[in-house]
This record gives C-alpha cells, structure tokens and sequence, in this order.
C-alpha cells in the first residue's frame, strides 16, 4: 500500500506538465504570482517572460509563431533540468509554462518563475532554467508570416 | 522488423513516413545512412535522434517496435 | 517654445515616481505585464519581485514591515540608476515599483520589470537594478512583529 | 545661523530635531561632533549626511537654511 501511494507520487511528479495551448496570459501570471502569498517564508521572486517578436525577415514580418513539441520527451527533459535545479539551488519554489500552437506577435509563449528566502537562487536559478530550457527541451517554432508563408525558427 | 518514424520541425515537412519496414538495417547509424539516402535533404539539416523517447548520442541497436524520432535543433522559447 | 518643450520633457522624466502606498498587487503586476503586448519589439522580460517574508528573530515572527524613504533624495538616485542602466543594456523597458507604508508578510514591496529584444540584456538589467536599488536608494524597512514591538531592518 | 535637520529609520527614534542653532559650527564635520556629543548613541550607528538632498561624501561648508539630512544603513527592497 504504501508502496503503491510512493508510486502514484511519483508518477505525479513525472508528469507534471509544463505545456499550455495558446498564449500564456497576464491573468495566468498574476494567480501564479498570488498564489504564493501564504508562502512567508519566501523573499525574492524571479520570472522570466518569452514574447513573440513581430521580426522582419526579408521583408515579410513574424505575425505569430506555432509552437510543437516532442512532448513526452520534452516532459521528461524537463522533469530532469527541475531536479538538476532543485539540487543546485535553495529553492522554494519553481514554475515553467511554454505554449504549444499559436502565438501571436506581443503574446506570452515561456513563463518560468522560481522564488526562494533570498534573491540570488531565484534569479540565478531562473536563468539557469531558461537557458537549459531553450536549449534542451524537443520543441519547435514555426514562424507564420503575414503572408501565412512560414520559416522555422532557430535559437542562437 | 518494423519500427515507427516520428519527425518534427522542418524535417516533419520531409520526411512523412510513419512506419518503416528496416529488414537488413540493425541499428541507428544504419537508419540515419538510409534515411539520407531516401531523402537527401537531410544531409543538410542538424538533427539528433531519440530512441524510444531517449534522445541518443551514440550509435543504438533497434528492435521490432522501436520508436525513432527526427528532430531539427530546437527553437523552444 | 521647443527648449520650453524639451524642459518639460526633463522635468517629466526626473520626477518619474516609484513608490506606492501599501503592498504592489498581483493585478497591478499583470497590467503592467499586460501593457507590453503592442510593444512587439520585446523578446523577453524580467521580472524581480521582493516579497515580505516572516522571519523569525528571537522567537518573534515578522507581521510586516513598515517602509519610509527620503523620498526626492531616493528619486533622485533612481534616476540616476535608471540612466546608467539604460546606457549599459539595449532595453526596450524598465519599471520601478517599491512599496511605502505597511506591507503584510506574504505581500510584494519591489517590482523591478525589463524588457529586451534578446533575454540576455532584460535578466542582467534586473539583476543590477536590484542590487542598486537595495545598496543605494535611502528606503528604510521597520519590521513589527506580531506583538506590535519592532526592529529596523538591515540589508545584508 | 540655522540649518535643518531631517532623520531617518533608527536614527529619527534617536534624533528627534528638526531647526537647529548651529552658531559656531561652520562644516559638516562640526556638526557630526556636535551631535554625536548631544546623541552619544549616534556613535554606535553607520550613517550617512545628505546635504540639500545630496549624499556627501566629503567635509562640506554649511550655510543658513541648509536641509542635512541623517540616514542609517538603507534596507529597501
């Protein structure tokens, strides 16, 4: 039995799922952000907010972006990077959403809020996870032109 | 044997086959010479490979039911 | 008339406000959030958000804390900051928000928010923008404990 | 000759004046003294003047009607 309870903990914990459809709106933020009120044990915040940029690319400019993702492989990445995090830093708390579909231009599509007693885990944690983030998880932007012609995007 | 192809990306535009009988192909590297055989554009695209949702850095030996999956760099973010 | 202009550009610009009275709400975070959706030049915000925790010090729990400021010397300095932070990071924005007042355990006293094309610029601006704000601007926070007795606050 | 005194944080529990005679003081550094003889606690604490709304970080002359301002450690944020 209480084998069974530590199993379904954690596969709870596995399938944690960071993916939204859609933009990622100021509401969702502010509840996230509310939420932690009754936490007082907490003294900094730090949250990082991906936009989608209207670029211009020759001549034509990004009026969205269409995000897929690998997800199941993406979720497992990303269930790795938390506990890498958690294990580096003295934190409290640790948040990631990433949109899947479209985006528009000017549009939230990452949000990743992390909160500890002071600031220096937070905001190095924060940065840490956005990095890794960008650069290890399996998704992809594709960019829809207002021509509805479409690039894919690449990260430097 | 067959094994399931998944793609993603700019390569999903390129390679569109799902299933793949690979009768006289064992592992990854074999895979990967076949794949930019049939669709030579690939050669031109980094990608990485996942084997059963496990992204591979190394040459993997595949077996009947083996889900590989194509994928361009990532652009998450 | 146009040096008259300009004057009125300068004054508008130095006396740019920062404080609140009382704690910075969710809401108000999202709005400002909210704002930066027709600015489709952004790719990534920052944000720090310094929230009142309730520490414990000699077995006395932290209610709130009380914060006063000299506040001309205080906005003076900010902008100072905010000057040199511009012309150290390529940012399409910063907002400076820091509380005044009574704010309860739990609640947000500091909202620091930058905004680049690229994440780089907006995370180092936050970062040093807060530090600055906490070594240079003349703000004191008096802690009251539960019990209504209190103590001043020091910045480590 | 009077100046004004404005304090802050701990240090407005401690000094509680706002115009102040300083006939026979002429600089920044003469009023530290003084005050630190009125307020001997002043001694235990770090502290900053301003001086018409500036920090000043050297000896500075005082004149009629100057504003100097006393803070303790800042603790913002």
């Amino acid at each position: 039995m209480e084998k069974l309870f530590h199993l379904l903990i954690m596969t709870e914990k596995k399938i944690k799922n960071i993916f939204v459809q859609g933009a990622i709106s100021a509401d969702f933020i502010a509840d996230s952000i509310a939420k932690h009120s009754s936490k007082t044990e907490i003294g900094g915040h730090s949250i990082f907010l991906g936009q989608v940029r209207a670029d211009e690319i020759d001549e034509k400019q990004v009026a969205a972006i269409d995000y897929t993702a690998y997800e199941e492989l993406a979720l497992a990445q990303m269930h790795q990077i938390r506990e890498d995090v958690f294990s580096k830093y003295p934190l409290s708390c640790m948040h990631v959403h990433h949109s899947l579909g479209v985006v528009n231009a000017g549009e939230i599509c990452l949000f990743v809020f992390t909160s500890s007693k002071h600031r220096k885990p937070a905001m190095d944690a924060c940065d840490e996870l956005v990095e890794r983030i960008k650069a290890e998880l399996p998704i992809w932007g594709k960019e829809i032109f207002a021509d509805a012609s479409h690039q894919w995007k690449e990260n430097k | 044997m067959e094994i399931e192809i998944i793609s993603f990306g700019k390569i999903a535009e390129l390679v569109n086959l799902k299933n793949l009988n690979i009768d006289g192909i064992k592992d990854t590297d074999g895979l990967q010479k076949h794949l930019e055989a049939v669709f030579p554009k690939l050669k031109e695209i980094k990608y990485k490979l996942a084997l059963n949702k496990q992204i591979i850095h190394a040459n993997s030996p595949l077996t009947s039911g083996s889900v590989v999956a194509i994928m361009p760099p990532f652009s998450g973010g």
